[in-house]
Protein backbone atom coordinates (compact mmCIF):
# COMPACT_ATOMS: atom_id res chain seq x y z
CA UNK A 1 0.00 0.00 0.00
CA UNK A 2 1.60 3.50 -1.29
CA UNK A 3 0.20 7.00 -0.66
CA UNK A 4 1.45 9.61 -2.78
CA UNK A 5 0.55 13.46 -2.26
CA UNK A 6 2.80 15.97 -4.68
CA UNK A 7 3.64 18.87 -6.37
CA UNK A 8 5.85 16.68 -8.69
CA UNK A 9 4.39 15.40 -12.28
CA UNK A 10 4.49 11.44 -12.32
CA UNK A 11 4.26 8.98 -15.63
CA UNK A 12 1.30 6.91 -15.57
CA UNK A 13 3.47 4.74 -17.98
CA UNK A 14 6.17 4.34 -15.54
CA UNK A 15 4.11 4.24 -12.40
CA UNK A 16 2.02 1.52 -13.89
CA UNK A 17 5.29 -0.53 -14.58
CA UNK A 18 6.47 0.02 -10.82
CA UNK A 19 3.00 -1.43 -9.46
CA UNK A 20 2.94 -4.91 -11.89
CA UNK A 21 6.75 -5.21 -10.98
CA UNK A 22 6.48 -5.49 -7.41
CA UNK A 23 3.12 -7.83 -8.12
CA UNK A 24 4.21 -11.10 -9.36
CA UNK A 25 2.61 -13.83 -9.39
CA UNK A 26 -0.88 -11.73 -9.29
CA UNK A 27 -3.59 -12.06 -12.17
CA UNK A 28 -5.41 -8.74 -12.80
CA UNK A 29 -4.28 -4.94 -12.51
CA UNK A 30 -6.29 -1.96 -12.98
CA UNK A 31 -4.93 1.63 -13.51
CA UNK A 32 -7.12 4.40 -13.55
CA UNK A 33 -5.79 7.75 -14.53
CA UNK A 34 -7.28 11.25 -14.37
CA UNK A 35 -6.02 13.90 -16.31
CA UNK A 36 -6.99 17.67 -16.72
CA UNK A 37 -10.25 17.86 -19.11
CA UNK A 38 -10.23 20.36 -22.03
CA UNK A 39 -12.72 20.26 -24.39
CA UNK A 40 -13.41 22.94 -27.04
CA UNK A 41 -17.00 24.05 -25.49
CA UNK A 42 -14.98 24.64 -22.17
CA UNK A 43 -11.28 25.20 -22.81
CA UNK A 44 -8.70 24.93 -19.79
CA UNK A 45 -5.80 26.46 -19.36
CA UNK A 46 -4.44 25.63 -16.56
CA UNK A 47 -6.65 24.04 -13.35
CA UNK A 48 -5.03 24.50 -9.76
CA UNK A 49 -5.20 21.97 -6.86
CA UNK A 50 -5.47 23.21 -3.40
CA UNK A 51 -4.86 20.28 -1.01
CA UNK A 52 -4.48 20.18 2.32
CA UNK A 53 -1.28 17.32 2.71
CA UNK A 54 -1.43 16.02 6.58
CA UNK A 55 -5.43 15.38 5.75
CA UNK A 56 -4.83 14.03 2.26
CA UNK A 57 -2.42 11.52 3.67
CA UNK A 58 -4.71 10.52 6.38
CA UNK A 59 -7.66 10.16 4.50
CA UNK A 60 -6.08 8.32 1.36
CA UNK A 61 -4.39 5.94 3.83
CA UNK A 62 -7.45 4.73 5.56
CA UNK A 63 -9.28 4.40 2.08
CA UNK A 64 -6.57 2.06 0.90
CA UNK A 65 -7.13 0.02 4.09
CA UNK A 66 -10.94 -0.17 3.32
CA UNK A 67 -10.33 -0.96 -0.25
CA UNK A 68 -7.51 -3.48 0.58
CA UNK A 69 -9.44 -5.36 3.10
CA UNK A 70 -12.99 -5.05 1.11
CA UNK A 71 -12.00 -5.96 -1.75
CA UNK A 72 -9.02 -8.53 -0.97
CA UNK A 73 -6.58 -6.16 -3.04
CA UNK A 74 -2.65 -7.55 -2.83
CA UNK A 75 -1.78 -4.68 -3.37
CA UNK A 76 -3.02 -0.74 -3.87
CA UNK A 77 -1.54 2.63 -4.77
CA UNK A 78 -3.08 6.29 -5.11
CA UNK A 79 -0.91 8.77 -6.47
CA UNK A 80 -2.48 12.62 -6.62
CA UNK A 81 -0.85 15.48 -7.62
CA UNK A 82 -1.53 19.20 -6.73
CA UNK A 83 -0.07 22.81 -7.22
CA UNK A 84 -1.07 24.21 -11.05
CA UNK A 85 -1.21 21.60 -13.78
CA UNK A 86 -1.96 22.16 -17.97
CA UNK A 87 -4.91 20.15 -19.89
CA UNK A 88 -4.04 16.97 -20.65
CA UNK A 89 -1.70 16.80 -17.66
CA UNK A 90 -2.12 13.69 -15.38
CA UNK A 91 -3.70 14.66 -11.70
CA UNK A 92 -4.49 11.33 -9.96
CA UNK A 93 -3.78 7.64 -10.74
CA UNK A 94 -5.28 5.01 -8.56
CA UNK A 95 -3.29 1.05 -8.86
CA UNK A 96 -5.09 -2.29 -7.60
CA UNK A 97 -3.71 -5.61 -8.02
CA UNK A 98 -5.71 -9.09 -7.02
CA UNK A 99 -5.80 -12.30 -7.81
CA UNK A 100 -9.20 -11.48 -9.77
CA UNK A 101 -10.15 -9.07 -12.38
CA UNK A 102 -13.74 -7.91 -10.32
CA UNK A 103 -12.13 -7.28 -7.42
CA UNK A 104 -9.18 -5.15 -9.33
CA UNK A 105 -12.24 -3.14 -10.72
CA UNK A 106 -13.84 -2.87 -7.97
CA UNK A 107 -11.16 -1.50 -5.69
CA UNK A 108 -10.13 1.23 -8.31
CA UNK A 109 -13.53 2.19 -8.82
CA UNK A 110 -14.15 2.51 -5.18
CA UNK A 111 -10.84 4.39 -4.30
CA UNK A 112 -11.76 6.86 -7.31
CA UNK A 113 -15.39 7.39 -5.78
CA UNK A 114 -13.97 8.24 -2.43
CA UNK A 115 -11.11 10.36 -3.66
CA UNK A 116 -13.91 12.59 -5.03
CA UNK A 117 -15.93 13.57 -2.07
CA UNK A 118 -13.00 12.44 0.43
CA UNK A 119 -10.57 13.79 0.08
CA UNK A 120 -9.20 17.13 0.41
CA UNK A 121 -7.80 18.49 -2.34
CA UNK A 122 -9.83 21.70 -4.08
CA UNK A 123 -9.91 22.40 -8.01
CA UNK A 124 -9.88 25.44 -9.67
CA UNK A 125 -10.15 26.07 -13.19
CA UNK A 126 -8.89 28.78 -15.25
CA UNK A 127 -9.80 29.44 -18.69
CA UNK A 128 -10.27 32.67 -21.44
CA UNK A 129 -13.28 33.11 -19.24
CA UNK A 130 -11.69 33.44 -16.45
CA UNK A 131 -11.38 31.88 -12.84
CA UNK A 132 -13.47 29.78 -10.65
CA UNK A 133 -14.09 27.10 -7.77
CA UNK A 134 -15.33 23.98 -9.34
CA UNK A 135 -18.45 22.85 -7.12
CA UNK A 136 -18.56 19.73 -5.36
CA UNK A 137 -20.99 17.25 -7.57
CA UNK A 138 -24.49 15.35 -5.96
CA UNK A 139 -23.48 12.75 -8.87
CA UNK A 140 -20.22 12.58 -6.59
CA UNK A 141 -21.77 11.74 -3.63
CA UNK A 142 -24.56 9.50 -5.30
CA UNK A 143 -21.28 7.41 -6.81
CA UNK A 144 -19.54 6.97 -3.37
CA UNK A 145 -22.87 5.96 -1.73
CA UNK A 146 -23.46 2.96 -3.92
CA UNK A 147 -20.62 1.29 -1.77
CA UNK A 148 -22.97 2.20 1.40
CA UNK B 1 -5.39 26.67 18.72
CA UNK B 2 -4.90 26.56 14.83
CA UNK B 3 -7.41 27.05 12.68
CA UNK B 4 -6.99 26.64 8.64
CA UNK B 5 -9.22 27.54 5.79
CA UNK B 6 -8.84 26.54 2.16
CA UNK B 7 -10.24 27.47 -1.43
CA UNK B 8 -12.82 29.91 -1.60
CA UNK B 9 -13.08 30.09 2.66
CA UNK B 10 -9.68 31.08 2.64
CA UNK B 11 -10.00 33.82 0.02
CA UNK B 12 -13.19 34.62 1.07
CA UNK B 13 -11.78 35.21 4.45
CA UNK B 14 -8.27 36.39 2.93
CA UNK B 15 -6.05 34.32 5.13
CA UNK B 16 -5.14 30.56 5.35
CA UNK B 17 -4.51 30.43 8.87
CA UNK B 18 -4.99 32.06 12.53
CA UNK B 19 -4.51 31.74 15.84
CA UNK B 20 -7.60 32.05 18.05
CA UNK B 21 -8.31 31.31 22.19
CA UNK B 22 -11.83 30.54 22.52
CA UNK B 23 -13.65 30.67 25.42
CA UNK B 24 -14.70 27.71 27.93
CA UNK B 25 -18.17 27.85 26.51
CA UNK B 26 -16.85 26.77 22.59
CA UNK B 27 -16.96 23.19 23.34
CA UNK B 28 -17.40 21.74 19.74
CA UNK B 29 -16.89 22.71 16.44
CA UNK B 30 -20.09 24.16 15.50
CA UNK B 31 -19.75 26.17 18.95
CA UNK B 32 -16.10 27.38 17.41
CA UNK B 33 -18.13 28.44 13.94
CA UNK B 34 -20.88 30.52 15.78
CA UNK B 35 -18.27 31.73 18.03
CA UNK B 36 -15.80 33.04 15.33
CA UNK B 37 -19.00 34.50 13.24
CA UNK B 38 -19.70 36.30 16.05
CA UNK B 39 -16.47 38.42 16.14
CA UNK B 40 -16.39 38.92 12.33
CA UNK B 41 -19.26 39.72 9.75
CA UNK B 42 -16.86 38.58 6.97
CA UNK B 43 -16.64 35.25 8.36
CA UNK B 44 -20.27 35.12 9.13
CA UNK B 45 -21.06 35.97 5.65
CA UNK B 46 -18.91 33.51 4.20
CA UNK B 47 -20.39 30.35 6.47
CA UNK B 48 -23.83 31.33 6.15
CA UNK B 49 -24.87 27.98 4.47
CA UNK B 50 -23.56 25.84 7.13
CA UNK B 51 -23.79 22.18 4.93
CA UNK B 52 -21.06 23.87 3.07
CA UNK B 53 -18.37 23.94 5.09
CA UNK B 54 -16.01 20.84 6.34
CA UNK B 55 -14.16 20.00 9.18
CA UNK B 56 -11.32 18.50 10.75
CA UNK B 57 -9.68 18.34 13.91
CA UNK B 58 -5.72 17.59 14.35
CA UNK B 59 -5.99 16.32 10.22
CA UNK B 60 -8.93 13.57 10.97
CA UNK B 61 -12.46 14.66 8.97
CA UNK B 62 -14.92 15.06 11.76
CA UNK B 63 -18.27 16.21 11.92
CA UNK B 64 -19.06 19.46 13.46
CA UNK B 65 -20.50 17.71 16.47
CA UNK B 66 -16.80 16.81 17.19
CA UNK B 67 -15.91 18.59 20.76
CA UNK B 68 -12.30 20.84 20.22
CA UNK B 69 -10.70 20.30 23.68
CA UNK B 70 -7.02 19.20 23.45
CA UNK B 71 -6.77 19.59 19.72
CA UNK B 72 -4.54 22.01 18.38
CA UNK B 73 -5.13 22.42 14.49
CA UNK B 74 -8.90 23.01 13.52
CA UNK B 75 -9.24 23.06 9.51
CA UNK B 76 -12.32 24.44 7.64
CA UNK B 77 -12.67 24.26 4.12
CA UNK B 78 -15.77 23.86 1.42
CA UNK B 79 -16.64 20.17 0.37
CA UNK B 80 -13.66 18.43 -1.57
CA UNK B 81 -13.12 17.99 -5.17
CA UNK B 82 -10.25 15.36 -5.38
CA UNK B 83 -9.64 13.09 -7.68
CA UNK C 1 -9.94 1.94 -32.03
CA UNK C 2 -7.33 -0.43 -32.09
CA UNK C 3 -6.79 -4.58 -31.76
CA UNK C 4 -3.62 -6.17 -31.72
CA UNK C 5 -3.27 -10.00 -31.46
CA UNK C 6 0.21 -10.98 -31.07
CA UNK C 7 2.87 -13.36 -29.79
CA UNK C 8 5.36 -10.90 -29.01
CA UNK C 9 5.63 -9.41 -25.62
CA UNK C 10 4.43 -6.15 -24.99
CA UNK C 11 5.63 -3.11 -22.26
CA UNK C 12 2.13 -2.38 -20.18
CA UNK C 13 3.49 0.97 -19.08
CA UNK C 14 4.54 2.15 -22.66
CA UNK C 15 0.97 0.84 -24.20
CA UNK C 16 -0.32 2.94 -21.24
CA UNK C 17 1.55 6.36 -22.65
CA UNK C 18 0.66 5.72 -26.12
CA UNK C 19 -3.07 5.21 -25.45
CA UNK C 20 -2.83 8.49 -23.07
CA UNK C 21 -0.80 10.35 -25.44
CA UNK C 22 -3.32 10.40 -28.36
CA UNK C 23 -6.19 11.03 -26.24
CA UNK C 24 -5.12 14.80 -24.85
CA UNK C 25 -8.22 16.59 -23.26
CA UNK C 26 -9.93 13.47 -22.14
CA UNK C 27 -10.25 13.13 -18.26
CA UNK C 28 -10.10 9.18 -17.27
CA UNK C 29 -8.24 6.48 -18.89
CA UNK C 30 -8.55 2.42 -17.56
CA UNK C 31 -5.89 0.20 -18.35
CA UNK C 32 -6.72 -3.35 -17.02
CA UNK C 33 -3.49 -5.59 -17.63
CA UNK C 34 -4.38 -9.39 -17.14
CA UNK C 35 -0.94 -11.60 -16.02
CA UNK C 36 0.21 -15.42 -15.83
CA UNK C 37 -0.95 -16.27 -12.38
CA UNK C 38 1.12 -18.26 -10.06
CA UNK C 39 0.50 -19.13 -6.47
CA UNK C 40 2.55 -21.34 -4.49
CA UNK C 41 -1.20 -23.81 -4.49
CA UNK C 42 -0.55 -24.11 -8.16
CA UNK C 43 2.46 -22.94 -9.46
CA UNK C 44 2.67 -22.03 -13.27
CA UNK C 45 6.00 -22.47 -14.95
CA UNK C 46 4.37 -21.80 -18.31
CA UNK C 47 0.91 -20.72 -19.91
CA UNK C 48 0.35 -21.48 -23.55
CA UNK C 49 -2.27 -19.63 -25.38
CA UNK C 50 -3.60 -21.46 -28.44
CA UNK C 51 -5.21 -18.57 -31.17
CA UNK C 52 -7.25 -18.58 -34.22
CA UNK C 53 -6.20 -14.98 -35.41
CA UNK C 54 -8.88 -14.64 -37.83
CA UNK C 55 -11.61 -14.88 -35.67
CA UNK C 56 -9.66 -13.01 -32.56
CA UNK C 57 -9.67 -10.21 -34.53
CA UNK C 58 -13.54 -9.84 -35.78
CA UNK C 59 -14.40 -10.89 -32.61
CA UNK C 60 -12.16 -8.10 -30.66
CA UNK C 61 -13.46 -5.40 -33.61
CA UNK C 62 -17.00 -6.19 -32.55
CA UNK C 63 -16.53 -5.92 -28.79
CA UNK C 64 -14.55 -2.46 -29.19
CA UNK C 65 -17.06 -1.16 -31.46
CA UNK C 66 -19.82 -2.62 -28.87
CA UNK C 67 -18.30 -0.95 -26.30
CA UNK C 68 -17.07 2.51 -27.73
CA UNK C 69 -20.78 2.97 -28.84
CA UNK C 70 -22.66 1.76 -25.20
CA UNK C 71 -20.05 3.58 -23.04
CA UNK C 72 -19.21 6.29 -24.90
CA UNK C 73 -15.67 5.90 -25.35
CA UNK C 74 -13.25 8.65 -26.76
CA UNK C 75 -10.90 5.52 -27.56
CA UNK C 76 -10.50 1.98 -26.73
CA UNK C 77 -7.48 -0.65 -27.11
CA UNK C 78 -7.41 -4.39 -27.01
CA UNK C 79 -3.81 -5.83 -27.16
CA UNK C 80 -4.20 -10.16 -26.69
CA UNK C 81 -0.97 -12.32 -26.86
CA UNK C 82 -0.98 -16.03 -27.30
CA UNK C 83 1.92 -18.85 -27.80
CA UNK C 84 3.89 -19.65 -24.66
CA UNK C 85 4.18 -17.50 -21.78
CA UNK C 86 6.07 -17.54 -18.34
CA UNK C 87 4.96 -16.44 -14.59
CA UNK C 88 4.07 -13.29 -14.37
CA UNK C 89 3.93 -11.94 -17.95
CA UNK C 90 1.32 -9.83 -19.47
CA UNK C 91 -1.44 -11.29 -21.51
CA UNK C 92 -4.20 -9.10 -22.16
CA UNK C 93 -4.60 -5.38 -21.86
CA UNK C 94 -8.06 -3.39 -22.23
CA UNK C 95 -7.42 0.34 -22.38
CA UNK C 96 -9.85 2.95 -22.25
CA UNK C 97 -10.46 6.17 -22.38
CA UNK C 98 -13.44 8.65 -21.88
CA UNK C 99 -14.70 11.98 -20.39
CA UNK C 100 -15.75 10.53 -17.39
CA UNK C 101 -14.38 7.41 -15.17
CA UNK C 102 -17.69 5.50 -14.69
CA UNK C 103 -17.96 4.97 -18.51
CA UNK C 104 -13.93 4.16 -18.76
CA UNK C 105 -14.21 1.30 -15.91
CA UNK C 106 -17.38 0.02 -17.44
CA UNK C 107 -16.18 0.20 -20.86
CA UNK C 108 -12.98 -1.82 -19.44
CA UNK C 109 -14.92 -4.30 -17.30
CA UNK C 110 -17.39 -5.02 -20.01
CA UNK C 111 -14.53 -5.95 -22.57
CA UNK C 112 -12.52 -7.76 -19.90
CA UNK C 113 -15.89 -10.27 -19.42
CA UNK C 114 -16.52 -10.50 -23.20
CA UNK C 115 -12.61 -11.45 -23.66
CA UNK C 116 -13.11 -13.99 -21.23
CA UNK C 117 -15.91 -16.41 -23.23
CA UNK C 118 -15.88 -14.97 -26.65
CA UNK C 119 -12.63 -14.61 -27.84
CA UNK C 120 -10.98 -17.55 -29.34
CA UNK C 121 -7.95 -17.82 -27.17
CA UNK C 122 -7.31 -21.44 -25.36
CA UNK C 123 -5.08 -21.52 -22.10
CA UNK C 124 -3.30 -24.95 -21.74
CA UNK C 125 -0.70 -24.63 -18.00
CA UNK C 126 2.31 -26.27 -17.54
CA UNK C 127 3.43 -26.52 -13.90
CA UNK C 128 5.22 -29.62 -12.05
CA UNK C 129 2.40 -31.45 -11.98
CA UNK C 130 1.88 -31.84 -15.56
CA UNK C 131 -0.31 -30.04 -18.45
CA UNK C 132 -3.91 -29.47 -18.60
CA UNK C 133 -5.93 -27.51 -20.19
CA UNK C 134 -7.96 -24.46 -18.17
CA UNK C 135 -11.51 -25.19 -18.44
CA UNK C 136 -14.35 -22.61 -18.68
CA UNK C 137 -15.74 -20.55 -16.36
CA UNK C 138 -19.22 -20.79 -14.92
CA UNK C 139 -18.63 -17.61 -13.44
CA UNK C 140 -17.18 -16.09 -16.69
CA UNK C 141 -20.54 -16.34 -18.22
CA UNK C 142 -22.00 -15.06 -15.29
CA UNK C 143 -20.11 -11.83 -15.26
CA UNK C 144 -20.94 -11.32 -19.06
CA UNK C 145 -24.48 -12.02 -18.88
CA UNK C 146 -24.45 -8.96 -16.33
CA UNK C 147 -24.59 -6.46 -19.78
CA UNK C 148 -27.28 -8.22 -21.52
CA UNK D 1 -14.29 -26.98 -47.76
CA UNK D 2 -11.98 -26.59 -45.02
CA UNK D 3 -12.46 -27.34 -41.09
CA UNK D 4 -10.46 -26.26 -38.33
CA UNK D 5 -9.85 -27.36 -35.12
CA UNK D 6 -8.51 -25.92 -32.07
CA UNK D 7 -7.16 -26.51 -28.41
CA UNK D 8 -8.02 -30.22 -27.15
CA UNK D 9 -10.56 -31.05 -29.69
CA UNK D 10 -7.44 -30.36 -32.21
CA UNK D 11 -5.12 -32.72 -29.84
CA UNK D 12 -8.00 -35.65 -29.41
CA UNK D 13 -8.26 -35.57 -33.57
CA UNK D 14 -4.49 -35.33 -33.91
CA UNK D 15 -4.93 -32.80 -36.64
CA UNK D 16 -5.70 -29.07 -36.93
CA UNK D 17 -7.46 -29.31 -40.06
CA UNK D 18 -9.20 -30.96 -42.81
CA UNK D 19 -10.56 -30.56 -46.22
CA UNK D 20 -13.87 -32.27 -46.55
CA UNK D 21 -16.67 -32.62 -49.23
CA UNK D 22 -20.19 -33.21 -47.63
CA UNK D 23 -22.64 -34.40 -49.54
CA UNK D 24 -25.96 -32.32 -50.70
CA UNK D 25 -28.19 -33.64 -47.11
CA UNK D 26 -25.46 -31.30 -44.86
CA UNK D 27 -27.30 -28.19 -44.53
CA UNK D 28 -26.27 -26.79 -41.55
CA UNK D 29 -23.09 -27.25 -38.84
CA UNK D 30 -25.00 -29.26 -36.86
CA UNK D 31 -25.51 -31.61 -39.77
CA UNK D 32 -21.89 -31.76 -40.58
CA UNK D 33 -20.44 -32.27 -37.13
CA UNK D 34 -23.21 -35.84 -37.70
CA UNK D 35 -21.61 -36.52 -41.02
CA UNK D 36 -18.27 -36.27 -39.47
CA UNK D 37 -19.12 -38.19 -36.54
CA UNK D 38 -20.65 -40.97 -38.63
CA UNK D 39 -17.40 -41.17 -41.04
CA UNK D 40 -15.02 -41.47 -38.15
CA UNK D 41 -15.48 -42.87 -34.23
CA UNK D 42 -12.31 -40.85 -32.86
CA UNK D 43 -14.34 -37.80 -34.11
CA UNK D 44 -18.02 -39.12 -32.39
CA UNK D 45 -16.19 -39.47 -29.08
CA UNK D 46 -14.50 -36.21 -29.05
CA UNK D 47 -17.86 -34.10 -30.09
CA UNK D 48 -19.77 -36.40 -28.04
CA UNK D 49 -20.68 -33.43 -25.63
CA UNK D 50 -22.52 -31.30 -28.15
CA UNK D 51 -22.85 -28.39 -25.69
CA UNK D 52 -19.09 -28.12 -25.73
CA UNK D 53 -18.40 -27.56 -29.16
CA UNK D 54 -18.18 -24.04 -30.40
CA UNK D 55 -18.52 -23.21 -34.26
CA UNK D 56 -17.45 -20.32 -36.59
CA UNK D 57 -18.02 -19.95 -40.17
CA UNK D 58 -15.11 -17.61 -42.20
CA UNK D 59 -13.83 -16.42 -39.24
CA UNK D 60 -17.62 -15.66 -37.90
CA UNK D 61 -18.41 -16.90 -34.43
CA UNK D 62 -22.12 -18.31 -35.06
CA UNK D 63 -24.20 -21.22 -33.67
CA UNK D 64 -25.00 -25.07 -34.81
CA UNK D 65 -27.45 -23.79 -36.85
CA UNK D 66 -26.17 -21.70 -39.19
CA UNK D 67 -26.01 -23.29 -43.23
CA UNK D 68 -22.57 -23.84 -44.33
CA UNK D 69 -23.74 -23.00 -48.05
CA UNK D 70 -21.04 -21.22 -49.58
CA UNK D 71 -18.46 -20.88 -46.74
CA UNK D 72 -15.18 -21.83 -47.28
CA UNK D 73 -13.58 -22.14 -43.71
CA UNK D 74 -15.53 -23.92 -40.70
CA UNK D 75 -13.53 -24.13 -37.62
CA UNK D 76 -14.72 -26.48 -34.27
CA UNK D 77 -13.46 -25.95 -30.87
CA UNK D 78 -14.07 -25.79 -27.06
CA UNK D 79 -15.53 -22.94 -24.94
CA UNK D 80 -12.99 -19.68 -25.31
CA UNK D 81 -10.61 -19.04 -22.52
CA UNK D 82 -9.54 -15.98 -23.14
CA UNK D 83 -8.48 -12.67 -21.65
Amino acid sequence: MSVRVTTDAFDPGAETNSFLAAGKGAGAAVTFTGMVRSSPDAPITTLSLECYPELAINQLSAMLATATARFDLLAATIIHRYGVLRAGEPIVQVMTLSAHRRAAFQGAEFLMDYLKTDAPFWKQESGPDGTRWVAAKGDDDAAKARWD
Amino acid sequence: MKILYFAWLRERLNRGEEEVSPPDGVVTIADLIDWLAQRDEAFAHAVEKRSLIRSALDARLVPHTTPIAGASVVALFPPMTGG
